[in-house]
C-alpha cells in the first residue's frame, strides 16, 4: 500500500471513469472522487513516512521501487520520497482537489476539462515522486503541454496568445534543462556502461568543477523559468490571467513549485561546486524578481495580474532561499513553496468566484464587496495576510525561515540582498492592502449591479481547506519544519 | 547456389508474389467488379507481413552482393507494416478516384514494386545492388505521383521528382564510379578494405551521400521535397515521406559506418553542419505553411534533421534509437497523413484554416491527429519523445552537447507549428466547420494501428531492448 | 590501337561530358533537354566504369556488368519521365521548365 | 529561569484567543449583544489572573533576597533554524511584564464594558468584539513574550487588529485609507525591527531575552567590536529595534498614522491608539533596555533625543488642532515622547534608574488617564455627534459625570498634584535634570504646553457658550459612566504607588521621593499654561484668534501639522506609485515581454525572408543541390589538407 505508483494510478483510473462518463453530474462527481481519494491517500502517506521514519528508517528515500524500463539505457523508472517530495505531493492533493471543487460548475466541455486537469494533476504528481531525472524530466513535459490546451480552450482573455506563449517559454527551458540532464547523465560515471539517470547515483559521482560550471546555468535556468526567475517570467502575468481559475490554481500553486524543487533537486544537489560558485548570479536576479514583482504589482489593476506578479516575487524568494545554501535558508525555501502554492491558489480560486458574481476583475470597477459577500471578503482577507507574511499564517514561517537563513552569511553581498529582499514585505503590505481596500472595502459600487449571493457549499469548502491548510502550518510549524530540515541533511552536506 | 540460400530473400520473394497475384486477379476483374480487388491486395499484402515476422536464418548471397541479418530484417518488417497502413488508408481515396483508374491492381503493384526496391535497398551488399535498389524504389513511385491525370500540380510534382532523382542518381552514380576506380570493387566489404580517404575517394564519398541524402531530404539537397509532397496523392505523400525516407536512412548508415568509416571527422563535420541546417531550414519552412501535405513535408525535413543526431553519435546506441525513431516515425507519420487523407478524401480540404473547430465535429480524428503531431514534436508520454531522447541522448554521450542544444531549440520551434494545428483543431472556432466525417473500415483500422503504435511504444522499454540487441551487431 | 590511349583521355572525356551534363540541367529550359543532359551524366558514368574496369581492374568484369545495368536503369528512367513529361504537356502545353511553377514556397 | 507556580500565566493571552475564535465564528449567528457579553465574561477571566498574578508576584513571591526575579513562567519551542537558534513561545514574567499585564486587563476591560454601551445598535457588533478579543490577546502575547521573535510575532498581531479596527467602518473610504496608513507605515517601522532582529541574533546567536538582557552574559559583548560606519554593529541592529518601536510609538517621523487612526471607534482609540499598543514600543526598549545601556549607549542617547523632540513635536501640534481626538492622539504622542525621553536618558543600577522606572510609571498613569480621556471623548461624541472642538461648548450641565472625568484626566496629564501625572512626571523632569540639561528645558516647556493644549480642549467643550444641537444632549448610560468612573478613581489614586518599589532597570528595588525642586517649578508651568487656556478659551474672546494671526505662518505650519502628511503622501504617490511601480510595470510589459515576442517575431521574418529559396523552379532546386554539394566538397578537401 505504500507503492509510491498509487499516485499515479489513482488519477489515471479517474481518467479512464471520466472517459466513460457521459453527464455533466457524473463527470465532476468521479473527478472530485478521484481526487478526494488522491488527498486521502496522501494523508496516508504522510502517515506511512512518520511511522517509517519513527521506526528509525534513515534512508534519503523511502518507499523506494524500481521499474526497469530501457534497460540496455540503463533507465529505470525509481520512485521515491523524502519529507521535501511528500509535502509537495500533499499540497498537489489539496490544490487538486480544491481545484476541482473550484470548477463544479464547468459548463463548456467538462469532460474534457476534468480530463485534461488531471493529467495535468498526474505529471505534477510524477515529477515529485521520482527520483531519476529521465522520468522527472518526462512528468514535467507531461505537465506542461496539457496547459496550452486548458488555456487555449476555457481561458478567456488573448488566451491562444497567453498559452501558446507560457507553453513555448516553458518548453524553451525545457531544452536547456534536457541538455543539463543529459550532461549529468553523460558524466555520471567514468564507466560507459553505468551511466545512470538516478539521482542519488549521479550525486555519488563527482563531476568535475568545469563541467558542472557548464550544466549549472541550463539546469537552473530550465527550472528557473518554471519559478518565474527574471527576465524570463513573462509567461506568468499572461499565462496566469487567461487561465481559467482551477488551472491558474494549479498553475501558480503547484507547476512553479516544480522549479523550485528541481532548481534544488537537480541543480543544487548534484552540481554543488558550480552552484557555490555561480550562485552570485542568480541571488542578483532572485533579489530582482523579489522586489520587481512586488513592485509590479502594485501598478497592476486587474486581480490575476496582481496575483501573478506578486507570485513572481514569492517564488523569487523560493529561488533566492534556495541559493543561499543554509539549512535554515533551504527549510524556508521549502516552507514558502508550499505556503506559497495554498495561499495563491487560495487567492485564484477566490479571484474566479468573485469574478463569477462581478463579471470583471478590474478593482476600479469594484468595491464594498464585503458588505454583498462576506465569506469571499473574509477569506481573501485571510489570503492577503497569508501573503503579506502575517505570523499564525504560512507565509510568515517561511519568510523568516528565508530571511533568517539568508542572513546567516556574514558577507556584506548577501547581506545587503537579504535586506532589500526583506524590504519586500512592505511592497507586499502595500498591494495587499490597496487590493484589499479597493475590492472588499469602501463604499458598495452602485452602478454595477454585482450577482449577490455569497459562496456555494463547495467553493466554501474549497476556501476551508486551503485556510485550515494554510493556519495550521502557520500557527504549529515545527512538525513540517523538523521533518523537512531531517530530509535537506544530504543537499546540504553536498553543498557545504 | 542452392534454393534455401536463395530464400534468404524471402521478404522480397513474398512481396514479388504479392504483387504478381494481384495483378493476375485484377486481369480477371471486370469494370463492375474491380473494387474487389482492394479487400484481396489488403488482405494478401497483410498476410505477407506476417509472415515476414516469421524467423528466418540470415546470410549473405550472390558473394555478398546481398545481405539479410537481423536489423534489415526487423527494417524490412517495420516497412511492411507502414505498406500494410497505407494500402488500408488508400482504399477510400482509390474508391474516390474511380475514374482515374480502369484497374487498381496497377497500384498495389507499383507500390508493391518499389517496396521491393526499398528492400533490396535495405539488404545490398555492393553499390551495383544499391543502385538499383534505389532506382527500383524511385522510379515507380514517381509514375504514382503524377497519377492524378486531371491536376496539374500532380504531374508537376511527377517531372520535379523524376527529373532531380535522375540528376541526384547520376551523381550518386559518378562518386560509385569514382568509387570502383579508386578501389576496384563495387562490394562494400572490400572496399571498405581499400578505401583509405584520398581526396578522389573524399570527392566520390560526397557524392554517393548527396545522392543519399536527396532521397532522406537533407538539406540542401531537399527542395523538391515539399513540392513533390504537395502535388503527390495523399497516400504516396505517405509514401515518400515514411517509407523511402526510413530505407533511405538505414542505407545510409551502412555506407556511413560500414563502407566509409575510415574518415570520421569529415563525416561528422557534414553530419553536424547538415542535422543543423536542416532541422533550422525545416522548421523556418514549416511554420508558414497553410497546406498540411506540405506542412508535414517540411515537418518530415526537420525530422530527418533530428534523425542525423543519432547518426553522429555512430554508437550501438545511436543506431538503435535511429531504428527506434524510425519505427515510431511511421506510426506518427501515417497516422497524421491518415487523418488528413480521410479528411481530404471526404471534403478535399487541405488547409490548416479548415481544420478549426474540428473536435467539435470529428473529436476521434482530431484525438488521433493530435497524438500523432505530439509525437512527431516529441512530447511525453507518447512515443515520440522516447524517440526524440535517445537519439539526442547518443549524441551527448558523444559530447556533442552544443548540436543538442540547438536541436532542442528547434523542438521547441516545431512544437510551435504543431501546437498551430493542435489550436486549429480544439481551439478555434468558425461558423461551418468541416461536417462529421464516417470514414471507411479500412481507415479506421489503420489510424487505430498507428495511434495504438504512437501510445504503446514508448512503455515498452522491450522493443527498444531488442532494437538494440540486434543493431548492427556486426559493427 | 587503344594501346597508344592512355586512360587519361577517358577520364577527361568522361569528366567533360559529366560537367557539360549538370550544365546542362541547371541551363536548358527545356524538360526533354534536361532530360538529355542527365544521359549525359549517365553515360560519362559508364565511360568511368569501363574505363577502369579495362584499365586498372582487367582480371574481373565489375565494371562493365555496373555500365550495362545503367543503361537499362537509365532507359526506364527516360521511359517514365518521358511519359509524365508528355502527361504534364496535355495540361499547361508547353515542356518549358520555368513554367513549371505552380508549387512554390 | 523556569518556574511552574506560574505557568496558569499562559491561560491569560489563550482565554482571549479562544474568545476571539468563538465570537469570529460564531458572531453571524449569537445576537450581538450576546458575543458581547462573551468578550467581556472571557476578558474579565484573564483580569482576574492577571491581578492574581501581579499580586503573587508583587507581593508573595517575586522577589528572592531582594531582586525581582525574571521567570519563565512557561516556554515550548516553536520552530528551530539551527539546533542553537530557536524561536520558543513562551510566558517571561518580570516587573515590567507582570505590570503591563495590569494596565492591558484593565483597560481593555473597561474599554469592554464601555462599548456595551458606546457600541450598542452598531453593525458589526461582534466582529467589533471578536477583533477587540484578538488584540487584546495579541497584545498580552507580546508584553509576555520571552523571546525577541516572539515579540515580533505579536508585534505583528497587533498591528494587524488594530488594521481591523481602525477599518472598522470599512464603508467609510478615509476609515479604509487610515487604517492602510496605519499599517503600512508600521510595517515600514517593522522592517526595520525585523533586520534589527536578524543582525541582533547573527552576533549573539539568540532570540532568547533571558539570554540577551543578561548584563554579564556573552551576549553582550559581542558585536560590540565590529562596527560599520563608525558605529559598532550592536549600535546599528539596536537602532533598528527602534525604528520598529519608533513606528508602533508613533516618534517622528514615523508618527503619522496616528492622528488618522482615530477614524475608528472611539473605545478603540482609547485602547490601542492611546493605552496599550501605542506604547509597546516604549516597552520594548524598556525590555531590551540592558543591551541598550551596555551595548548601544550611543542608541539610547539617540532615543532620548528623539523621544524629547518628538514630545513638543506633538504637543505644539495639539494646541492647533479642532478635532478633539486628534488633540488627545497628539498629545499621546507628546506623553509617549516623554516616556522615551525618560528611558533615554536612565542609568542602570539603583537610583540611577530612576529615568527607566519613571517612564514605566508614566506609562502606567498615562495608560489610565489618556483612556480615560479618550472615554470621556467619545461619550461627549456620543452625546452631540460630532468631533469637532468648536461645534461644542457647555455641556457641563449636559454630562456632569463627563464632564468631572474629563477635568480628573486633563489634571491629571497636565501634572497637577495629587493626581498621578504629577507624580511620574516629576520623576521623568528629574531624571533628565540630572542627565541632560538641554532635554529638560524642552520637557518642562512641553508640560506647560500640555497643560495649555488640554484645558484648551476642556474650556471648549464644557464651558464656553452653548451651541444648538439638533438632539439634546444627554449623559452616556451607565456602561460608559461606569468605566468612566472607575478610570477617575483609578487615574486619581494611582500616583500614590511607590513605584520605584517594583520597576527598576536592574531589578533591585529602590525608594525615590518627590524632588520638590523640580516639581514646584513643574507644578508653575503647568498651572501657567492652565490660566493662559482660561484666559482664551473661557470666554468667546478673540484673543485666540489674534494670536494665531499674529502668529501667521508658525501657527499654520503647526495646524498642517508641519506639513509631515503631504510629504509621505508625496513619496508614496509620486515617488513609489508614479515613479517605481508604473515604470516597473510599464518596462515588464514592454520590454521584457516584449523581449520574448520579439524572438518570436525575428524567426517569422527569418521564415518570410527564405521562402524565395522555394521557388518552384526545378532547376533552381538542382542549382541549390549541386552548389551545395560543391561547397561540401571545398570544405572536405580543405579540412583534409589542414
Amino acid at each position: 500500500m505504500n507503492n509510491l505508483l498509487w499516485l499515479l494510478a489513482i488519477p489515471l483510473v479517474t481518467i479512464f471513469v471520466l472517459i466513460f462518463c457521459n453527464d455533466k453530474r457524473q463527470y465532476r462527481l468521479s473527478a472530485a472522487f478521484g481526487m478526494g481519494l488522491q488527498l486521502l491517500y496522501s494523508f496516508y502517506l504522510v502517515f506511512r513516512y512518520t511511522t517509517e521514519r519513527s521506526s528509525g528508517n534513515i534512508e534519503q528515500m523511502v518507499f523506494m521501487h524500481e521499474y526497469k524500463w530501457f534497460d540496455s539505457l540503463n533507465i529505470v523508472f525509481t520512485t521515491g520520497i523524502d519529507a521535501i517530495s511528500l509535502a509537495l505531493v500533499v499540497l498537489t492533493a489539496v490544490v487538486t482537489f480544491t481545484g476541482i471543487l473550484v470548477s463544479w460548475n464547468m459548463e463548456k466541455l467538462p469532460k474534457e476539462f476534468f480530463i485534461s486537469l488531471i493529467t495535468l494533476a498526474t505529471g505534477v504528481f510524477g515529477f515529485f515522486i521520482t527520483i531519476d531525472l529521465f522520468t522527472m524530466f518526462l512528468f514535467y513535459e507531461l505537465a506542461v503541454i496539457p496547459m496550452y490546451i486548458l488555456i487555449g480552450i476555457w481561458g478567456s482573455g488573448k488566451k491562444e496568445y497567453a498559452a501558446m506563449k507560457l507553453t513555448l517559454m516553458l518548453m524553451g527551458a525545457s531544452a536547456l534543462l534536457l541538455v543539463g540532464i543529459l550532461g549529468l547523465y553523460t558524466y555520471s560515471s567514468t564507466d560507459v556502461n553505468l551511466l545512470s539517470f538516478n539521482i542519488l547515483d549521479i550525486a555519488n559521482a563527482n563531476i568535475p568543477v568545469d563541467i558542472q560550471k557548464f550544466f549549472f546555468p541550463m539546469v537552473f535556468i530550465g527550472f528557473g523559468v518554471l519559478g518565474a526567475l527574471f527576465p524570463l517570467h513573462t509567461w506568468s502575468p499572461d499565462g496566469h490571467s487567461s487561465a481559467p481559475t482551477a488551472v491558474s490554481m494549479l498553475h501558480a500553486g503547484v507547476l512553479m513549485k516544480m522549479g523550485g524543487y528541481g532548481c534544488l533537486r537537480v541543480a543544487m544537489y548534484l552540481l554543488p561546486e558550480a552552484a557555490k560558485e555561480l550562485a552570485w548570479i542568480f541571488i542578483i536576479l532572485t533579489t530582482i524578481s523579489i522586489v520587481y514583482g512586488a513592485f509590479g504589482a502594485i501598478a497592476q489593476k486587474d486581480l490575476k495580474y496582481i496575483n501573478a506578479y506578486s507570485s513572481v516575487s514569492h517564488c523569487g524568494l523560493v529561488l533566492f532561499a534556495i541559493l543561499m545554501m543554509n539549512q535554515t535558508a533551504l527549510n524556508g525555501s521549502v516552507l514558502q513553496m508550499i505556503s506559497h502554492g495554498l495561499m495563491t491558489a487560495l487567492f485564484f480560486a477566490l479571484i474566479g468566484m468573485i469574478y463569477e458574481r462581478t463579471h470583471t476583475r478590474d478593482i476600479r470597477l469594484m468595491g464594498g464587496l464585503m458588505k454583498i459577500m462576506p465569506f469571499l471578503g473574509v477569506c481573501y482577507m485571510i489570503a492577503g495576510f497569508a501573503s503579506l507574511g502575517l505570523p499564525g499564517l504560512s507565509g510568515f514561517v517561511a519568510e523568516i525561515n528565508v530571511f533568517v537563513g539568508a542572513f546567516m552569511h556574514t558577507d556584506s553581498f548577501h547581506r545587503v540582498a537579504t535586506v532589500i529582499a526583506v524590504s519586500s514585505i512592505v511592497i507586499t503590505a502595500v498591494y495587499i492592502l490597496r487590493v484589499i481596500g479597493a475590492l472588499l472595502l469602501g463604499p458598495l459600487d452602485v452602478e454595477h449591479e454585482f450577482e449577490t449571493g455569497d459562496a456555494r457549499w463547495y467553493e466554501r469548502w474549497a476556501n476551508i481547506i486551503l485556510i485550515v491548510s494554510i493556519a495550521a502550518i502557520g500557527i504549529a510549524p515545527l512538525w513540517l519544519s523538523d521533518a523537512l530540515i531531517k530530509s535537506l541533511q544530504p543537499i546540504i552536506q553536498k553543498l557545504q | 547456389m542452392t534454393t534455401d540460400q536463395f530464400f534468404l530473400m524471402r521478404h522480397e520473394i513474398l512481396l514479388v508474389a504479392v504483387g504478381v497475384i494481384v495483378l493476375v486477379m485484377d486481369l480477371m476483374t471486370t469494370p463492375a467488379t474491380k473494387h474487389r480487388i482492394i479487400p484481396v491486395a489488403i488482405v494478401l499484402f497483410l498476410i505477407n507481413t506476417i509472415i515476414g515476422f516469421l524467423p528466418i536464418e540470415t546470410g549473405k548471397i550472390f558473394g555478398g552482393m546481398y545481405r539479410t541479418d537481423d536489423i534489415t530484417i526487423l527494417m524490412k518488417n517495420a516497412l511492411n507494416i507502414g505498406v500494410f497502413i497505407i494500402f488500408l488508408q488508400s482504399a477510400e481515396w482509390l474508391k474516390n478516384h474511380e475514374e482515374k483508374f480502369n484497374s487498381y491492381g496497377a497500384y498495389f503493384f507499383i507500390v508493391i514494386a518499389s517496396l521491393v526496391g526499398m528492400d533490396y535497398l535495405i539488404s545490398s551488399g555492393d553499390f551495383l545492388m544499391f543502385f538499383i535498389g534505389t532506382e527500383l524504389a524511385t522510379i515507380p513511385i514517381a509514375a504514382l505521383v503524377a497519377i492524378e491525370k486531371a491536376k496539374i500540380k500532380s504531374s508537376e510534382a511527377g517531372v520535379k521528382l523524376i527529373l532531380s532523382a535522375a540528376l541526384s542518381s547520376g551523381i550518386t552514380l559518378f562518386g560509385i564510379s569514382l568509387i570502383y576506380g579508386t578501389t576496384g570493387s563495387i562490394y562494400f566489404a572490400e572496399v571498405s578494405k581499400v578505401f583509405d580517404g584520398n581526396s578522389l575517394q573524399i570527392l566520390a564519398f560526397i557524392f554517393i551521400f548527396a545522392g543519399v541524402a536527396f532521397k532522406i531530404s537533407i538539406v540542401p539537397f531537399h527542395l523538391w521535397t515539399a513540392d513533390v509532397y504537395e502535388g503527390a496523392p495523399i497516400n504516396i505523400t505517405s509514401y515518400l515521406s515514411v517509407i523511402s525516407k526510413a530505407s533511405a536512412f538505414f542505407i545510409l548508415i551502412i555506407l556511413l559506418y560500414k563502407v566509409f568509416y575510415v574518415i570520421p571527422e569529415i563525416r561528422n563535420n557534414i553530419l553536424y553542419a547538415t542535422s543543423i541546417l536542416t532541422m533550422t531550414i525545416g522548421n523556418l519552412f514549416a511554420i508558414r505553411q497553410q497546406n498540411l501535405k506540405r506542412f508535414l513535408a517540411f515537418s518530415s525535413i526537420a525530422q530527418a534533421g533530428f534523425v542525423l543526431l543519432g547518426i553522429i553519435g555512430g554508437t550501438q546506441i545511436g543506431f538503435a534509437s535511429v531504428v527506434y525513431f524510425l519505427l515510431i516515425y511511421v506510426f506518427s507519420n501515417l497516422g497524421a497523413f491518415g487523418v488528413v487523407a480521410a479528411i481530404s478524401n471526404a471534403t478535399g480540404k487541405e488547409n490548416i484554416d479548415d481544420y478549426n473547430g474540428l473536435y467539435r465535429t470529428n473529436p476521434k480524428l482530431s484525438l488521433v491527429m493530435m497524438l500523432s503531431l505530439f509525437s512527431l514534436a516529441g512530447i511525453p508520454p507518447v512515443a515520440g519523445f522516447f524517440g526524440k531522447f535517445f537519439l539526442f541522448m547518443s549524441a551527448a554521450k558523444q559530447g556533442y552537447f552544443i548540436l543538442v542544444l540547438i536541436a532542442v531549440v528547434n523542438v521547441t520551434i516545431s512544437l510551435y507549428y504543431y501546437l498551430l494545428v493542435v489550436k486549429a483543431m480544439f481551439i478555434n472556432e468558425q461558423e461551418n466547420p468541416i461536417e462529421r466525417i464516417d470514414s471507411d473500415m479500412y481507415t479506421k483500422i489503420g489510424l487505430a494501428i498507428c495511434a495504438a503504435g504512437i501510445l504503446a511504444i514508448g512503455f515498452f522499454g522491450t522493443i527498444f531492448d531488442f532494437i538494440n540487441s540486434k543493431a548492427f551487431g556486426s559493427m | 590501337m587503344i594501346e597508344n590511349i592512355g586512360i587519361e583521355q577517358f577520364l577527361i572525356l568522361s569528366t567533360l561530358m559529366f560537367f557539360i551534363g549538370v550544365y546542362g540541367f541547371l541551363v536548358r529550359k527545356n524538360l526533354i533537354t534536361m532530360l538529355m543532359s542527365v544521359e549525359l551524366i549517365l553515360n560519362a558514368v559508364n565511360i568511368n566504369f569501363v574505363a577502369f574496369n579495362k584499365y586498372y581492374y582487367p582480371e574481373n568484369l565489375q565494371g562493365h556488368f555496373f555500365a550495362m545495368f545503367v543503361i537499362a536503369i537509365a532507359a526506364t528512367e527516360v521511359a517514365v519521365a518521358i511519359a509524365i513529361i508528355i502527361s504534364l504537356y496535355r495540361k499547361i502545353r508547353t515542356i518549358d521548365v520555368e513554367q513549371v511553377d505552380e508549387m512554390k514556397y | 529561569m523556569m518556574n511552574d507556580s506560574y505557568s496558569y500565566t499562559v491561560a491569560i493571552p489563550l482565554i482571549l484567543f479562544f474568545s476571539f475564535l468563538i465570537i469570529g465564528l460564531a458572531g453571524g449567528k449569537l445576537k450581538p449583544i450576546v458575543s458581547g457579553i462573551f468578550g467581556t465574561f472571557f476578558l474579565l477571566i484573564s483580569t482576574a489572573l492577571s491581578y492574581y498574578t501581579a499580586y503573587s508576584y508583587f507581593f508573595v513571591d517575586g522577589k528572592s533576597n531582594g531582586v525581582y526575579q525574571q521567570l519563565i513562567a512557561y516556554d515550548s519551542l516553536w520552530l528551530q533554524f539551527t539546533d542553537k537558534l530557536q524561536i520558543h513561545v513562551g510566558v517571561l514574567l518580570d516587573p515590567i511584564s507582570v505590570m503591563m499585564l495590569v494596565v492591558i486587563t484593565t483597560v481593555s476591560l473597561m474599554v469592554h464594558i464601555y462599548s456595551l454601551g458606546y457600541m450598542k445598535g452598531e453593525v458589526g457588533f461582534s466582529r467589533y468584539y471578536s477583533f477587540l478579543s484578538l488584540f487584546t490577546f495579541s497584545m498580552l502575547g507580546l508584553v509576555l513574550s520571552s523571546n525577541i521573535f516572539q515579540t515580533y510575532i505579536f508585534w505583528e498581531l497587533v498591528g494587524v487588529s488594530s488594521y481591523l479596527l481602525i477599518g472598522h467602518y470599512y464603508e467609510r473610504p478615509s476609515a479604509v485609507a487610515a487604517s492602510k496608513k496605519a499599517f503600512i507605515v508600521t510595517r515600514f517601522a517593522d522592517m526595520g525591527f525585523l533586520v534589527g532582529i536578524l543582525l541582533l541574533s547573527s552576533f549573539t546567536g539568540t532570540f532568547d531575552f533571558l539570554k540577551l538582557t543578561d548584563p554579564n552574559g556573552s551576549a553582550l559583548t559581542q558585536g560590540s567590536a565590529i562596527s560599520f560606519l563608525g558605529l559598532s554593529v550592536m549600535t546599528w541592529s539596536m537602532l533598528l529595534v527602534f525604528m520598529g518601536a519608533a513606528g508602533k510609538s508613533a516618534m517622528f517621523p514615523l508618527h503619522i498614522w496616528l492622528p488618522d487612526a482615530m477614524e475608528g471607534p472611539t473605545p478603540v482609540s482609547a485602547l490601542i491608539h492611546a493605552a496599550t499598543m501605542v506604547v509597546a514600543g516604549v516597552y520594548l526598549v524598556a525590555r531590551l533596555f540592558t543591551v541598550y545601556f551596555f551595548a548601544a549607549p550611543d542608541a539610547l542617547i539617540f532615543i532620548g533625543y528623539v523621544g524629547t523632540f518628538t514630545s513638543l513635536f506633538a504637543a505644539v501640534i495639539a494646541c492647533t488642532q479642532t478635532d478633539i481626538k486628534r488633540v488627545l492622539a497628539f498629545s499621546t504622542i507628546s506623553q509617549i515622547g516623554l516616556m522615551m525621553g525618560g528611558l533615554g536618558v536612565s542609568g542602570y543600577s539603583g537610583p540611577e534608574g530612576l529615568g527607566y522606572t519613571a517612564s514605566m510609571f508614566h506609562l502606567f498613569n498615562h495608560a489610565m488617564f489618556k483612556a480615560l480621556l479618550f472615554l470621556c471623548a467619545g461619550s461627549v461624541i456620543h452625546a452631540v455627534h460630532t468631533n469637532e472642538l468648536w461645534d461644542m461648548g457647555g455641556l457641563k450641565k449636559h454630562l456632569p459625570v463627563t464632564h468631572i472625568a474629563f477635568l480628573i484626566g486633563c489634571l491629571g496629564i497636565s501634572g497637577v498634584p495629587p493626581l498621578s501625572g504629577f507624580f511620574s512626571k516629576d520623576e521623568i523632569l528629574t531624571a533628565v535634570f540630572e542627565k541632560n540639561k538641554l532635554l529638560f528645558y524642552v520637557q518642562f516647556l512641553v508640560a506647560g504646553v500640555t497643560a495649555f493644549y488640554m484645558f484648551r480642549l476642556y474650556f471648549g467643550i464644557f464651558w464656553n457658550k452653548q451651541r444648538e444641537y439638533h438632539t439634546k444632549p444627554h449623559e452616556s448610560p451607565f456602561s460608559m459612566l461606569f468605566a468612566l468612573i472607575f478610570l477617575s478613581i483609578a487615574s486619581t489614586f494611582v500616583g500614590l504607588i511607590p513605584f520605584s518599589e517594583f520597576v527598576t532597570p536592574d531589578l533591585k528595588p529602590f525608594t525615590s521621593h518627590i524632588h520638590w525642586a523640580i516639581a514646584i517649578p513643574a507644578i508653575i508651568i503647568a498651572v501657567i499654561g492652565l490660566v493662559l487656556a482660561f484666559v482664551m478659551y473661557r470666554k468667546e474672546s478673540d484673543l485666540s484668534g489674534r494670536l494665531s494671526g499674529s502668529l501667521g505662518i508658525l501657527y499654520r505650519a503647526a495646524y498642517k501639522k508641519f506639513y509631515i502628511d503631504e510629504i509621505y503622501l508625496f513619496i508614496t504617490k509620486n515617488v513609489i506609485f508614479k515613479h517605481i511601480s508604473a515604470p516597473i510595470a510599464w518596462f515588464d510589459r514592454n520590454v521584457v515581454d516584449n523581449t520574448m515576442n520579439g524572438i518570436a517575431a525575428i524567426t517569422n521574418f527569418v521564415s518570410m525572408r527564405i521562402r524565395a529559396f522555394q521557388s518552384g523552379q526545378l532547376q533552381q532546386y538542382a542549382y541549390v543541390m549541386v552548389s551545395g554539394l560543391v561547397i561540401i566538397v571545398l570544405v572536405a578537401l580543405y579540412f583534409m589538407k589542414t
